[in-house]
């Protein structure tokens, strides 16, 4: 829903431009046939029934609203189509829905779900504690926006932090939804004076509350992000320098990876702007999977492609190598870790995982 | 007991009295005339009477009943009709289905039987081609259906709030005959709220003078109009 | 020659549309299906307004028929057609006692409140997470018919048939003649011994409980509902404008309007993927600039060259009282 | 003697209301006084136009939308224009671009029910966002303004003080409308058509014109707004939508026509949302507040005239 359908349409359109000037796969070029599902349950089932009886597509890809995502789901199980979902995490609906193998074989979830994220985070704060001893965090609070996305954040946070560490959270309304006061949920926050102060939220929100958390003098020690995207104008404010985020790719990142740095390079040239959201390269791996795995495959024959998929191992943009693996459910599970990063200096540095760290953190969150 | 009775019927708006402890009656068959000069509370009466408006105090009677707090459509179905000084025809409809309406509503009568009986008063009337949407009509007719409208309530009382404004002689003198037909064939009480006094004269058999909201006179035509205290509010009303 | 057209048409058109499954794929079915849940919609949101009153209502009592079917499945075990029901009723049930306070108001006023209700029930739903599964929604176990497409396209369209004949009900008996009456002047609809606040409060249950099945045939359809899916803004704004531009006060206006637009929408986006609703929007503007009666407005009015009335502005504009 | 004793009842409700919200949180007045500052200013140009031409303009946010859009790429990018400065030429291009709406559409469907004026304005509504989707994706832009973190701090609470500025705002706009209706011949004259078009019209008043200056101030007025609101809130294609319902229910609940009445309104809601926000774990029910509200405000003032 935060996500612009368009930026994403760039992507698919320039990487797939990518690979048939480069000889296309099994020395044919690759089709791209894009149907906008408008952010909605009903038009994203057209879209699905289209593209499976009108134009008879091979793989599926895309999908990012855990809301289309959940009406797609059973007709994309009654054609069993190969897809390559970028998105949707929400474990407790969309992973329920698409059931255990082997009925949900066909399905390669590559972003992580919500407990994979959570447990991701849990990982990382803990190393980062172990490296850093000066970093000492016994109280979270999550500020999480109202809707689908924000409780979902809140619920699986709570399972994971709620039992090791002091966790207490407030909803605040998203800038997205008309919302335009962040004043209240501050106030607990501050009142709570966390360790470590987490907002789950949308790229709208990022500045505004960074921007009343000064008016109010609020300035935990670890100041964390955890939108789906960020505004295009977060690296010119300086309110934004030593803020925390999770994503899963950013631009330092071409400092250690080949793979990112073309990644990074074509965007650049067919978008005209640098990426503001991981789904960009999410989206870029998942059109490279899917290329790599029919040509390993031999063809777009289903039970080959799905075993070729399974076999996956590339290495992506995301400074990772991406295989698939069973998660609490599906069996088809590509990524599960988050990374968490700093800005500095008005670039996106990565902290944790250490083997792909770019800048050491800041710490702690300066006052203001 | 008349049919219709009030006593001490009195609205205010605001600050304004509108009506001012109004007591009248009005018998089956009567023709009774309501005037008095602009603003002087004549249709605010027949609103009370009809229902729009709730009295702020007093009450109406209605063949013993006291209707005081009824709702207008359940006084129509009673047997209190009325038509409009603006008139206000229901422009989606035909003519035979406004007069329908009150067959209908008023009656309980089914849309088949509703339908021939429409058709009847409209032709007791003088009424034709009843599929004629309203904004066809002429204002002959346009005043002869509010009256057909009326009386498919099968009302004993009716009033006709400045029903002759807008008609030309040939056509007043018409409708003078009509609701003096009307009258006698359905024993209907008919309360006349009129400007133009020949017409007066000629229809009423009794006359209450409203000023300011009061009865300053009632009483037959011949007696009234040469009441000082009526001529002196006519003037007044004028200057 | 009228009469007996007038007749053949509705039942030829239904004919077509229940034999549509078996000759065109799952795609054209589910185009199909969302339109007619629209046209159902757009239906029920007209039978309202035949009496003048503006529902901006739509989108809160389909999605109360969206939770009352899920929750009744989910919690209280119910069959799915039979959630279906419950829907509609749960749906009417609200619209009555609501109705019993604000069937008093008029013009804009009701029309704010119909939305602020609206908005109230999805803040209620969103909130009350223990009961109502919050703004993550629920999902069904599975779907009705398992999802197999023509089950599900007939399904809909019983709901449109529904719709379909409580309005030609309203329309062939002395209901019509009630509402429009209302609509026209609502003095005069009283001395004419018109109950207003019994039919006000008629339509406007009939109408809900209509949008309310609707709502549940959604949910059973799709399998899931949340907040924000189910009281979308759509849901009211859509209906709305294909019934505007279909015209208004009658059954044929709705389903045409919503054949038109529904359609167009998934044409533009298959020749336009970028920017359909850009054209969708301004295709709106202009029918509404050249076609303000709607298209069968505009048809009637040619067949019987009557000119037709704004009957619904009033000098300044119902809004300015 | 009626009207002055509700006057002081309702004067002593606030004051004890006050009261009430300085012993438990006196922030939460500061915020609700903020955001009802806001919440005014986005209404009051809508209520104008419903005012006197009568229309329902369901495209209000999406002008709000443009104007900050418009403020933010041609004033700010371009001319590196502060919004504060920039509000001037937007609004003058946002009247511009009102007259030109007003002549292409609105005035094509002033005779035709209001109905047609609702979806008239909410295809224009669509198109505008959809537009901006087009031209600019659906990303969030935000500008990065020191002065909007201007912070005050008494005892050891800290808040922020810039939202004041959207409350000045909202009381000039109130107010100036109300002096260029009382006292302009213009404004007497739009006073009168929106009172009665057809007597205004008799009298020799351009009543066409009347309606197209009128939507084009407020849409003027519009960009004034939008350029504040780009001070310090992130726009994006569906930043409007919101804010037309706000405005729209605000504007019902304060009675058509009624200007100050927004005033009023808004600090009601503004403050009750601050209230119910300010109770730990109610947050997400300060939506029903607001739509509470307005529903009993309208029923209440419907069975009052009933009464009289």
């Amino acid at each position: 829903m935060a996500i612009s359908e368009t930026s994403l349409k760039d992507v698919l359109l320039f990487t797939f431009d990518e690979i048939n000037k480069a000889g296309g796969v099994l020395g044919k070029q690759l089709q791209l046939i894009i149907v906008d599902d408008e952010g909605k349950g009903d038009k994203g089932v057209a879209a699905i029934e289209k593209l499976a009886t009108v134009d008879k597509v091979d793989v599926l890809i895309g999908g990012i609203a855990s809301g289309v995502a959940l009406a797609q789901v059973p007709t994309m199980k009654k054609y069993q189509i190969v897809t390559v979902a970028t998105g949707a995490a929400a474990s407790t609906t969309v992973e329920k829905a698409l059931g255990p193998s082997p009925d949900s074989d066909w399905y390669f979830h590559l972003h992580p779900w919500d407990y994979n994220q959570g447990q991701s985070y849990a990982d990382g704060w803990d190393a980062i504690q172990k490296k850093y001893p000066a970093i000492k965090i016994n109280r979270i609070f999550l500020a999480y926006e109202e809707g689908a996305f924000g409780k979902s954040s809140f619920d699986a946070s709570k399972a994971i932090f709620g039992t090791r560490y002091q966790f207490d959270g407030a909803s605040f309304k998203s800038a997205l939804q008309g919302g335009s006061d962040y004043s209240a949920v501050l106030e607990a926050a501050k009142e709570f004076k966390p360790d470590l102060f987490l907002w789950a939220g949308y790229a709208q929100d990022a500045l505004p509350l960074l921007e009343q958390s000064k008016a109010m003098k609020f300035s935990p020690p670890v100041y964390l992000g955890a939108p789906p995207a960020w505004p295009a104008d977060m690296s010119k404010s300086p309110l934004a320098e030593n803020v925390m985020l999770y994503g899963m790719w950013a631009q330092s990142i071409n400092d250690i990876s080949a793979a990112s740095k073309k990644f990074y390079d074509a965007y650049v040239k067919a978008v005209g702007t640098a990426p503001t959201s991981y789904f960009a390269a999410l989206s870029y791996s998942a059109v490279y999977i899917v290329a790599d795995g029919i040509k390993r495959a031999g063809g777009t024959d289903k039970a080959k492609l799905i075993a070729a998929l399974e076999a996956t191992k590339y290495a992506s943009p995301l400074g990772e190598t991406i295989t698939f693996s069973p998660s609490n459910i599906i069996k088809h599970q590509g990524i599960r870790n988050q990374k968490i990063l700093q800005w500095q200096n008005g670039r996106q540095e990565v902290i944790w995982p250490f083997e792909v760290q770019s800048k050491p953190i800041v710490y702690p969150f300066p006052a203001w | 007991m008349s049919t219709l009775e009030t006593r001490g019927l009195t609205r205010r708006f605001g600050g304004l009295v509108a009506v001012n402890n109004v007591s009248f009656s009005l018998d089956r068959g009567e023709i009774l005339g309501v005037i008095g000069p602009n603003g002087s509370g004549k249709t605010t009466f027949i609103n009370l009477v009809s229902g729009v408006y709730l009295p702020s105090s007093g009450s109406i009677m209605f063949k013993g009943r006291d209707i005081t707090s009824d709702a207008p459509h359940l006084r129509a179905r009673a047997g209190i009709a009325r038509t409009f000084q603006l008139i206000h025809p229901l422009q989606s409809l035909t003519v035979r289905e406004n007069v329908m309406l009150g067959f209908l509503f008023s009656r309980g009568m089914r849309l088949r039987q509703a339908r021939v009986e429409a058709d009847t008063i409209c032709g007791s009337l003088g009424l034709e081609r009843l599929d004629r949407g309203v904004a066809e009509i002429t204002m002959l007719e346009t005043k002869k259906m509010e009256i057909a409208r009326a009386l498919a309530n099968n009302p004993e009382i009716l009033f006709l709030d400045e029903v002759m404004a807008g008609l030309n002689v040939d056509e007043t003198r018409e409708m003078v005959g009509l609701v003096q037909s009307v009258s006698r064939r359905h024993n209907i009480g008919v309360g006349v709220v009129e400007h133009v006094m020949s017409v007066i004269r000629d229809l009423t058999h009794r006359v209450i003078v409203l000023e300011n909201g009061e009865i300053i006179a009632a009483g037959p035509y011949e007696e009234v109009s040469r009441n000082p205290r009526v001529i002196a509010a006519y003037l007044g009303g004028a200057a | 020659m009228r009469r007996p057209l007038s007749f053949l048409i509705p039942l030829l058109a239904l004919a077509a549309a229940a034999l549509l499954p078996l000759v065109s794929g799952p795609y054209p079915l589910a185009v199909a299906r969302s339109v007619l849940t629209y046209m159902a919609l757009a239906i029920s949101w007209d039978m309202l307004l035949r009496s003048g009153q503006i529902s901006f209502g739509i989108a809160g009592f389909f999605g109360l028929g969206a939770y009352a079917a899920a929750l009744s499945v989910l919690r209280g075990g119910m069959s799915p057609i039979l959630s279906i029901l419950f829907a509609g009723v749960f749906a009417g049930a609200v619209a009555l006692i609501l109705g019993l306070v604000i069937l008093r108001l008029r013009a804009v006023y009701f029309s704010i409140t119909t939305l602020a209700l609206a908005e109230i029930f999805r803040v209620i739903i969103q909130n009350w997470s223990d009961f109502t599964g919050g703004p993550e929604g629920l999902v069904l176990p599975k779907l009705i018919f398992n999802g197999e497409s023509k089950s599900l396209y007939w399904l809909v369209l019983a709901a449109v048939v529904i719709a379909c004949a409580a309005s030609t009900m309203f329309e062939k008996s002395r209901i019509r003649l009630a509402l429009s009456a209302i609509r026209n002047n609502e003095q005069s609809a009283a001395a004419s011994g018109i109950g207003i606040f019994k039919y006000l409060l008629v339509a406007f249950v009939v109408s809900s409980f209509i949008q309310g099945i609707v709502g549940g045939i959604q949910l059973q359809g799709y399998g899931f509902a949340s907040p924000d899916a189910v009281f979308d803004s759509n849901y009211t704004l859509l209906p709305l404008a294909m019934a505007l531009l279909g015209g208004i006060h009658g059954t044929p206006g709705p389903v045409i309007g919503a054949l038109l637009l529904g359609i167009a929408a998934e044409f533009l986006k298959l020749h336009i993927p970028y920017g359909h609703l850009v054209v969708y929007g301004i295709i709106i503007v202009l029918v509404i600039l050249f076609m303000p009666q709607g298209l069968y407005g505009l048809l009637r009015s040619r067949r019987h060259a009557v000119a037709p009335v704004a009957e619904n502005r009033v000098d300044a504009g119902a809004w300015g009282k | 003697m009626a009207v002055k004793r509700s006057t002081i009842l309702w004067a002593a409700v606030v004051a004890a209301a006050v009261v009430l919200i300085l012993l438990w949180k006196p922030t939460v007045l500061v915020y609700g006084v903020q955001r009802a500052g806001l919440y005014a200013a986005v209404a009051i140009p809508m209520a104008l136009v419903l005012g006197i031409v009568h229309i329902v303009n369901l495209a209000h946010g999406e002008l709000m939308m443009v104007a900050a859009y418009l403020a933010y790429f041609v004033a700010n990018r371009l001319l590196g224009l502060d919004p504060f400065v920039a509000m001037v030429p937007v609004a003058l291009v946002m009247a511009a671009f009102g007259w030109l709406i007003y002549k292409a559409t609105i005035k094509h469907a002033l005779k035709a029910p209001e109905l047609n004026q609702l979806i008239l304005t909410f295809g224009l509504a669509i198109a505008f966002s959809q537009i901006a989707n087009l031209a600019f994706t659906s990303q969030s832009f935000k500008l990065s303004l020191s002065y909007v973190s201007a912070s005050a701090t008494i005892g050891d609470v800290s808040f922020g003080v810039f939202d004041f500025v959207y409350v000045a705002v909202a009381v000039l706009l109130a107010v100036g409308l109300r002096l260029f209706l009382q006292r302009t011949r213009m404004g007497k004259a739009a006073l009168a058509v929106g009172q009665n078009p057809r007597g205004a019209a008799i009298v020799g008043i351009n009543v066409d014109r009347t309606y197209g200056i009128i939507f084009s101030i407020a849409v003027g007025l519009m960009g004034i707004v939008g350029s504040l609101f780009l001070t310090k809130q992130a726009i994006f294609p569906g930043v409007g939508g919101p804010y037309t319902m706000k405005s729209f229910c605000l504007v019902a609940m304060a009675g058509v026509g009624n200007i100050v009445g927004v005033l009023y309104c808004s600090l009601a809601l503004g403050l009750s949302e601050a209230v119910i926000n300010g109770i730990r774990g109610y947050a997400g029910w300060s939506n029903i507040v607001f739509f509470a509200i307005i529903i009993a405000t309208i029923l209440v003032r419907s069975y009052r005239e009933r009464k009289r």
